[in-house]
């Protein structure tokens, strides 16, 4: 983590900021969310409480917390204790992987007499080499949190409910896993951050030996993979359990689900765990596709930091991180957005619809982009 | 393991996190009476049996099994994708395309034969 | 300070002897257990400890064979399971039970 | 070294531990859970032993496949604790144990005092830095190509038989013949 105590420490400090983040970014969701909502549905909404009804979030933890604590008589106790809290480890562990902002280069100082540094601080949890296979190895961990949920209330609704859960969260799965080979043959690298980076120029197509630049145009993902990018988007949602496929949790005509047993703050952490599956979601797909940080005519880590060319370095690579920070933000933020607004705007599949749609329709339009992305690429690269 | 060691960091950092919001939750909760009916499982009302056999369907084992397959599958393709370009550089750009081809051939047999054979139907 | 020096200086033999006690339990499983499942369970056990030997030699010897190895087991190992677990739900839809010594009663 | 040798003996304990309880867990469910929880170990020590896309593999095929498919199958069934999860016999289980211990202790023995002369420096030489996850592509797809084909060929005629095997009417509990 470290090679001294200061590197340690901020380390430590930023992967808990980081975890908090995430957390904090949940209550604020469900507000947008249901404010949202009712904006879409012509309503008010929750407005009584604080200004806008943003203090309703306070609320609703103090109601979460203070409710009464129940378990089902013949659950098995630690199982069903376990199952929110494992919900929460595979988005909190991908979330930490994703490359939030530029790293900052600290210059060597002095401070209680003693010289530290030179540092880089990654604007990440931690740094991963094989970046994306970790993020698919964690979050392939997800169909836990539901069957154990499912198995430990001891409830039929609840079992059939995590078979039907964890049925569709490994279906979409692959055709996730498919959709992502389009990138990784365009890019060449698992790492994130070499991934952005490669994407952070002007849009230059290799034709045959030739390269032609559009300098206006930012290198993203999605002008070389718009299949693929449509492809993941879908298989997310899918992913994370929202409409249109939240089978696991459609209460209007299948009981609950998983959580049919779930009240009060254990019910909210499996909520956690859905935000934080659209949170890495919606970072996968901007740094997949829209060039994560960076944002190529205004907005990169050379122009930004040309902006403070008076400052001492350290501050300079502060601010840009910053403001590059921002950016990301912005971009996640229209993706959460979008998977609010879908929310209200498409329907809920049937189950054998949902199946098909996975196996039928999904998993040969990805095998279809990769076969044509290998062979375009093959054609592109090579020197005749 | 160096690199190793704040991810683990972080996952147990996320367990005492999640165990600390449980027990102050349970702490904190009212205390109401509890009588039999309330404990019991919930199954809109009746009286619950889990002693009888719960028929699930087969389909949910086969969807598993046939995801197992075909998750290797693909995960074969992440190490051909990430070479992709240094075959293409070395000029072997077609052995790699006709390596893949092949086992791309076997694939698509494969999900060819689970729809012709109707095993991922869902009625 | 000699024997201190062999507990501390972590080497291959340490993952090695790992792997041989992480085998022996998966073989214990393997022939204690009546329950087919949790004897398919001990085989992807043997086969873990396996593959744990093997990535230590391919840290050894700097080849990268013994990974490649690792991948091909757990294909297999993962064919195996899936075939493995289709019996056993043949076996619990005949008898409603997953004892071994049901195997003896099928028949095609 | 010193931490080296801690994160070792503190991953080891795990795995022990875990593997352990996989055996001896009476509950098929249980079991395959402790199970889960020893592959995602065995996955940190493969990362720590620098095979970094295998570790990740581990993980997506071991905890995020297969037993997912073990917990799936034994949800399925609706199993409850065995009553009688061993196999009967004092003397034979005695055996049993002592057969497997003495495997183990002879594969300790004959490894501590093999590999000693056959290594010596390589260990810990291996560049860290090397970008070994392309090496590793590189190889599969050259010297171990006919292999890689043939394994695409074994999961085809896997799909095929597991669908014939559960091809039957009805569910889990479907009526006797």
């Amino acid at each position: 983590m470290g090679s001294d105590i200061f590197e340690i420490g901020v380390n430590f400090i930023k992967m808990v900021l980081i975890f908090v983040m995430m957390v904090q970014l949940v209550p604020l969701l469900v507000w947008v969310e249901r404010r949202g909502s009712a904006y879409i549905q012509n309503r008010f909404g929750p407005n009584r409480v604080g200004p806008l009804g943003l203090t309703q979030l306070l609320a609703d933890a103090v109601k979460f917390l203070t409710k009464e604590d129940f378990m089902p008589e013949r659950g098995y106790r630690f199982l069903f204790l376990a199952a929110p809290v494992v919900a929460l480890i595979p988005a909190a562990l991908a979330f930490g992987a994703i490359p939030l902002s530029h790293p900052i280069f600290v210059e060597p100082f002095e401070w209680l007499g003693q010289t530290w540094g030179p540092y880089q601080f990654d604007f990440q949890s931690y740094k991963i080499g094989i970046g994306i296979v970790f993020v698919l190895a964690v979050s392939s961990l997800a169909a836990y949190s539901l069957m154990l949920a499912g198995y430990a209330s001891n409830n039929k609704y609840s079992l059939y409910g995590a078979l039907r859960a964890s049925a569709q969260t490994i279906s979409y799965e692959l055709a996730m896993g498919l959709s992502i080979v389009g990138i990784l043959l365009l890019f060449n690298t698992f790492d994130f951050s070499e991934m952005i980076r490669l994407q952070s120029g002007p849009l230059s197509f290799h034709v045959l030996g030739t390269v032609y630049t559009f300098d206006f145009l930012p290198n993203w993902g999605i002008f070389y993979q718009p299949l693929g990018a449509i492809l993941l988007l879908a298989a997310m949602f899918a992913e994370t359990n929202r409409l249109p496929f939240d089978l696991p949790e459609a209460e209007a005509e299948l009981v609950a689900g998983y959580h049919t047993e779930y009240g009060g703050i254990k019910m909210n952490m499996f909520y956690i765990g859905e935000y934080g599956h659209m949170l890495v979601a919606s970072g996968l797909m901007v740094t997949f596709y829209f060039g994560g940080y960076t944002l190529y005519p205004f907005l990169t880590p050379g122009t930004v930091s040309s902006w403070f060319a008076g400052s001492t370095p350290t501050m300079t690579s502060v601010w840009t991180s910053l403001i590059l920070h921002v950016v990301f933000l912005t971009k996640v933020l229209l993706f959460l957005w979008l998977f609010i607004w879908v929310r209200w705007s498409l329907p809920r599949f049937r189950y054998d619809q949902l199946m098909d749609l996975g196996w039928k329709t999904m998993l040969p339009w990805a095998l279809g982009n990769t076969i044509v992305t290998a062979i375009v690429i093959f054609i592109m690269r090579t020197s005749w | 393991m160096s690199q190793l060691l704040p991810v683990l960091v972080l996952s147990g950092f996320v367990v005492v996190f999640g165990a600390a919001i449980i027990v102050v939750a349970s702490l904190l909760g009212t205390k109401a009476a509890k009588s039999k009916t309330k404990l019991e499982t919930y199954e809109c009302g009746l009286e619950s049996d889990m002693s009888g056999s719960t028929k699930v369907p087969i389909k949910f084992y086969l969807t598993a099994i046939l995801f197992i397959l075909f998750d290797i599958e693909i995960i074969f393709m992440y190490p051909w994708a990430l070479s992709f370009n240094d075959f293409i550089r070395q000029g072997y750009g077609l052995y790699i395309m006709g390596a893949m081809g092949v086992f791309l051939l076997i694939f698509i047999l494969g999900l060819l034969w689970e729809v012709k054979s109707k095993a991922l139907e869902w009625e | 300070m000699l024997i201190a020096d062999k507990f501390l200086r972590i080497g291959p033999e340490h993952y090695l002897a790992l792997s041989a006690i992480l085998f022996s339990f998966g073989m214990i499983a393997v022939m204690m257990r009546k329950n087919v499942i949790v004897m398919l369970m001990g085989i992807e056990l043997m086969l873990n400890a396996v593959n744990l030997s093997f990535v230590v030699f391919a840290r050894e010897t700097g080849a990268l064979n013994g990974q490649i190895m690792v991948f091909f087991v757990m294909t297999i190992a993962a064919a195996e399971a899936g075939v493995g677990l289709a019996l056993a739900v043949a076996i619990y839809k005949k008898f409603k039970e997953l004892n071994i010594r049901h195997f003896e009663k099928l028949k095609g | 070294m010193i931490y080296e040798a801690i994160s070792f003996y503190a991953l080891a304990l795990f795995l022990t531990f875990f593997a352990y309880k996989t055996i001896s867990a009476t509950n098929p469910i249980h079991s395959a859970l402790y199970l889960v929880l020893t592959m995602l170990g065995l996955g940190a020590v493969f990362f720590s032993l620098g095979a970094h896309f295998i570790a990740g593999v581990q993980v997506i095929v071991y905890a995020g496949a297969v037993m997912v498919l073990f917990v799936m199958v034994l949800m399925l069934f609706d199993l409850k604790s065995e009553l009688q999860a061993f196999s009967k016999g004092m003397l034979s289980g005695f055996l049993k144990v002592f057969s497997a211990a003495a495997l183990a202790g002879v594969a300790i023995g004959v490894i501590s005092h093999s590999v000693q002369v056959v290594d010596g420096a390589s260990w810990g030489v291996g560049d860290p830095n090397a970008d070994v996850t392309k090496y590793l592509s590189i190889l599969l797809y050259t010297n171990y190509l006919f292999a890689f084909e043939v394994l695409g060929v074994l999961l085809l005629v896997v799909a095929i038989g597991a669908v014939a095997l559960s091809r039957m009417k009805g569910g889990t509990h479907a009526d006797r013949r």
